[in-house]
């Protein structure tokens, strides 16, 4: 065996532990907040990522803060998979001032532009023009960045998908789409929606490729984004990739979910569910022993307990906090 | 008469009324029916509009009449529009009217400008409901108001009822209506209560309501602003002062008469628009009182709204955020030489 | 020969000869109009249709006043294949009292909705979901109706595209896309904005059929409209044709085209010229004798001569116009 | 210093000044350039914009700098916002304002609020250059004026100058400012010449201009209505009264303190502002000094706008459609008691 071999053995075990912990850390924090909604502390809309880990962490394993992502109204898991911090998401969650964006974004809009991260996104298909900008951007800036967007099957028929993608494809930019197949936008099917048989059949129509993997078998998104994320670093342009995948909560905290049957529920929170998978995965490869990941899952609890106990003990923003960050500079009754 | 229903359902019931006396009225948006194509739910919806309104609709008139559409706020806005201008009389429900970003087009430089720029060769009885409004924690792309831009596009009428039984016989005239209508629902009203009349009835619109009367002055008030007005009225009446509240109902026509005869009456006006401050309804109605009653005030025109800033997703600050009983007392209290007005 | 073969064979002679007619009345309508604009009679902005007549032509010889279409900017040519009369085009191109829109529209909002004409748009991309709605309607009324909609290849590349193909294409409607891509999209080139190869490529993200035509060929855009126009009123659902065409004169009027080579106009405007080569057609197959040709041609001449007549003495607006036709019914100070 | 150059022109050398001092300013629209990957244009531009504006500058800059986009608005002004987000100083020219109906979305659910979903933790260094206005001919779907649309939306600056070399020192404002910034540039005003400095300068955004003084009455006027106003002015000074010209050249922010002092002065005010009526920057200004400046006013205040309707195609309706001279004359005639002021 090579040196050079055992490095990269090493390399990714750790990397694969990694991962593992990040897809636990999804999971625990949106089971937490499923939990803590249904008791009336948290505000709002919250739609939750539970079931679908391993696509942001697949794809975002592959990215650091150079590179950026944009994300959808399901944005949670996007957040951890980039690297936000847990505490400060779960206290803009509470609409606490301590929150990554001083409790006034909320669960659709956090964000942290220091590690990439573009915000979660309240407007479906709003992500898709965002991406192209944060690539055209890398790019111009020559930062060797390159920019992903994550958006879900209902969002596929949206116009800023068609122009979105075909700037990117046009300018070549390094801007990978990730597809979040998960059947469903709020309660219509994908099938109904939409006239592709796959999502992956329509980069055909902007000259780029398009591949469809298992949405919850984390490697094989691990690999898709490898290989889209190496052509856009390349310079060889945007990619598309379709995970299909499945939400394990509603589309939003409050849904009672007639539409999907309890096959498919049952089958897609046992047998078919990514961490349960990537466990395996990481067992059977000696990426990390069962000690590893209890540990792992010892910790993560804990991290999500201290972000809730953070958020409940953080302060509201105060008054004042109502008219700032507007804008950066402006003189309401105008200048002098 | 004693029925009670919730402003929800009085939509409901006027979509129902509509839909059963004229087949070519129909109904489409995301999720209006949801669950289309399911072979377990077959005709039964699975949603009913995202906060239930539209429920049970496709049961009595089916998915053909009952539209889920893709989430393309251009696409079947647009389709409605051509709809209408070809016989029928579609409701396009656009959710959140925040996503009149992704329809602003088919809206203002279609629906609304078809008829003139054809010459009057067409017409387009085409509804669009929508949820507008802040108070749900929904944060800033799903709580604004945003009446004002329609108001502003000639060939748009605007309707914002403050009740349940306003709701019903107005969007029964709306439906019923050969120009498009912009029909604005705020979704922190769904629950509220009222009476409401059973079967057709029609509510003219273009016609304020007077919901209290009084001399002393008036407060013009948009919306779920009538109940925040209603009850700064009913605190400034222990005060012995008598305010007038005029709920206009429709912003698109307005209905400048009423408006104009209760501030010659109280020479005092405050208008109270949960919008953004700036051009919006609150300083339309002021122009209009400052041009055309400007002899009948004896004092400045006041006016209590939304600060310059996106609605904040914090319960704290968006509490701040919307108009409040005391924000109106206090700029009653700058109208009227009466400190003890101001109760906070 | 059979009867029932004379028959078709004289129907096509007949329907061949109205498709020159009307391919010559748009031609001579747009070069009269081209000539007019340079005195400075005709205000405003105006986009002319000459050297696509196969396009408009070869599809609407399907169409009757209960089907529908949806033109663009450069609508001339759509109006005149539907059937609008030539001096109330002329009229409103005028902004006279007489024209279709009372004035009111002008060049780029010319309709005639008894005709089925839902009029030219000044907006790019306006037409698809407008088309959409137009089938929708046609089938909801079952009036057996089609709806047609024409536009460019830079529309091709906006949001609406996309929404307006997909919705027609789940809800199985009744429309026809027809792309007319004439190589630009102002002084853009068609290679640099749309990243797909042909058009056509993408009508299979929508599962619908889809294929590109030589547009300055008048029988292959007939046979293909043809072909599509039965599939929808089969209820088959929608299709989308490409057809590869070209403007003769600039994207409005005063363009210096310095974008277009000296070459590609030369081969454009002479032996690609669709109506030399209808004109061919039609004589070798015997459909129409060069006498016949040439009355048409006459009676055409004379047809646009009187509409610029009629459109010259026509009176301008009244001044009441200006505000009618707003709506159909609205008091401005409120009711009573 | 006594060059004149076109409105046109000014704006092309605001964008030269800043695009030569960094790098980060890069323009992107529709044909901006024109003729992209052409082989016999090579560098050479198309176009440069629709109107010519944008002329010779992809020769400088370079195709990476001054990038045609495709027909997709809401694909090139999102990327613009996020550009910004990230690191660069985008200009977006939207052609004609009328296309805010393709791309409203990005710029008041993304750009307008990024910064403060973010809790301040982003800045959107960001013009939006777009062209508006009536009077070309142009019909209904590319003549609007939509200043007042912008302008109720919190996290947008809204400028729009009247004369050439206010244009220039406010777009080198505009495009040096970490703000969002739509630029209003009327289509008619391109090819009117004026004085203009050479070299790099600005001029303050919230700051207005008096551009003529006056003691007698005050008309506030927008864009290229303020040279409407002007000649007004001029009329009404032949017959004694002096009108003071106040342009605002911002409405947000709106120099509140110009306009206040100068109805203080004048106790008279007229606002001059060519879009519809509704909701509109005039009503806005009207309210504005309803409520501050009430206890000023000797009369009432009158709006001079063009009325609830699309803009006509016809030229003979257009004309009619606009602000005049004499439209002013006869609102001013309402408010002076003086017959002889109405010249027709
Ligand atoms: C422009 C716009 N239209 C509609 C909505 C309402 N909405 C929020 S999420 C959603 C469904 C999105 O479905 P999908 O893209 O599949 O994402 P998922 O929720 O499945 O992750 C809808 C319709 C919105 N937020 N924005
Ligand atoms: C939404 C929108 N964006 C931009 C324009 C300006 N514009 C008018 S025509 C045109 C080019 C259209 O190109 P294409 O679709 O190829 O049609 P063609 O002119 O070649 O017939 C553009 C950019 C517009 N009218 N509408
Ligand atoms: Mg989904
Ligand atoms: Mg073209």
């Amino acid at each position: 065996m090579r040196v050079s071999e055992v490095q990269q053995e090493a390399l990714t075990a750790e990397k694969a532990k990694w991962m593992y912990q990040k897809m636990v850390e999804i999971r625990r924090f949106e089971d937490q907040v499923h939990e803590t909604f249904s008791t009336g502390t948290i505000p709002g809309f919250v739609h939750l990522y539970a079931g679908e880990e391993a696509v942001a962490v697949g794809v975002c394993s592959h990215l650091d803060d150079k590179d950026y992502i944009t994300s959808t109204h399901r944005g949670h898991g996007h957040c951890i998979a980039k690297g936000c911090d847990l505490k400060g998401m779960m206290a803009e969650i509470y609409g606490k001032a301590t929150g990554l964006c001083k409790g006034k974004g909320g669960s659709m809009h956090i964000a942290d532009v220091s590690k990439g991260m573009l915000g979660a996104n309240g407007i479906v298909g709003g992500g898709f023009p965002l991406a192209t900008g944060a690539g055209l951007s890398a790019k111009l800036r020559k930062t060797g960045g390159v920019a992903v967007c994550f958006f879900g099957d209902g969002a596929n028929n949206h116009g800023t998908f068609h122009e979105g993608i075909n700037q990117a494809a046009i300018w070549n930019l390094p801007v990978i789409f990730v597809a979040e197949n998960n059947g469903y936008g709020e309660s219509t099917p994908f099938e109904y929606a939409s006239s592709c048989k796959s999502i992956a059949d329509r980069a055909a129509g902007y000259n780029i490729p398009g591949e469809t993997v298992d949405g919850k078998d984390t490697m094989a998104v691990y690999e898709a984004a490898q290989r889209a994320v190496e052509r856009a670093r390349n310079g060889e342009g945007p990619s598309l990739i379709e995970c299909v995948t499945y939400r394990n909560y509603g589309h939003f905290e409050g849904d009672a979910q007639t539409y999907k049957t309890s096959e498919e529920r049952e089958q897609h929170l046992n047998e078919l569910d990514a961490i349960i998978r990537f466990r395996e995965y990481l067992l059977s490869n000696n990426h990390a022993s069962e000690d590893d990941l209890h540990s792992i899952d010892e910790n993560v609890r804990e991290a999500v307990a201290d972000a809730v106990e953070f958020a409940e003990k953080s302060p509201m923003p105060e008054a004042d906090q109502l008219t700032t960050d507007v804008y950066v500079n402006y003189k309401p009754g105008g200048e002098e | 008469m004693a029925r009670q229903i919730s402003f929800a359902d009085a939509i409901n019931e006027a979509i129902k009324e509509t839909m059963r006396n004229d087949e070519n009225v129909i109904l489409l948006g995301e999720d209006v029916a949801g669950g289309a194509d399911l072979d377990h739910l077959g005709d039964e919806d699975a949603w009913g509009g995202v906060m239930g309104v539209t429920k049970g609709l496709v049961q009595e008139f089916g998915r053909d009449r009952i539209l889920d559409t893709p989430i393309a706020e251009a696409g079947y806005v647009g389709a409605a529009v051509s709809a209408a201008a070809t016989g029928m009389r579609p409701i396009a429900e656009l959710m959140f009217n925040d996503f009149i970003g992704s329809c602003l087009d088919e809206v203002m430089n279609q629906g609304a400008k078809l008829r003139y720029m054809f010459g009057g060769h067409a017409k387009i009885p085409l509804v669009i409901r929508t949820m507008h409004g802040a108070g749900f924690r929904a944060a800033a792309q799903h709580s604004q108001t945003l009446y004002g831009m329609f108001t502003a596009i000639p060939g748009v009428k605007v309707v914002v009822p403050s009740t349940p039984a306003d709701a019903k016989g107005l969007l029964i005239s709306a439906i019923e209506d050969d120009d498009m209508v912009v029909f604005f629902e705020d979704k922190t009203l769904y629950n509220v209560k009222g009476e409401v009349p059973e079967g057709h009835y029609t509510i003219p619109i273009g016609k304020a309501d007077i919901k209290r009367a009084g001399d002393d002055l008036t407060i013009v008030a948009i919306g779920k602003q009538v109940n925040t007005a209603l009850a700064a009225a009913e605190q400034l009446a222990q005060k012995g002062i008598e305010a007038e509240v005029v709920d206009p109902r429709s912003l698109s026509p307005l209905d400048e008469n009423t408006i104009l005869k209760s501030v010659q009456k109280t020479s005092r006006l405050v208008i109270v628009d949960e919008a953004n401050p700036r051009c919006n309804a609150a300083t339309d109605i002021s122009a209009l009182v400052a041009d055309k009653g400007f002899d009948y005030l004896d004092a400045p025109i006041k006016m209590v709204t939304a600060p310059h800033s996106p609605v904040p997703f914090s319960p704290a600050l968006e509490d701040l955020y919307l108009p409040t009983p005391e924000k109106i007392l206090a700029v009653v209290s700058e109208l009227i030489d009466d400190e003890s007005v101001v109760t906070i």
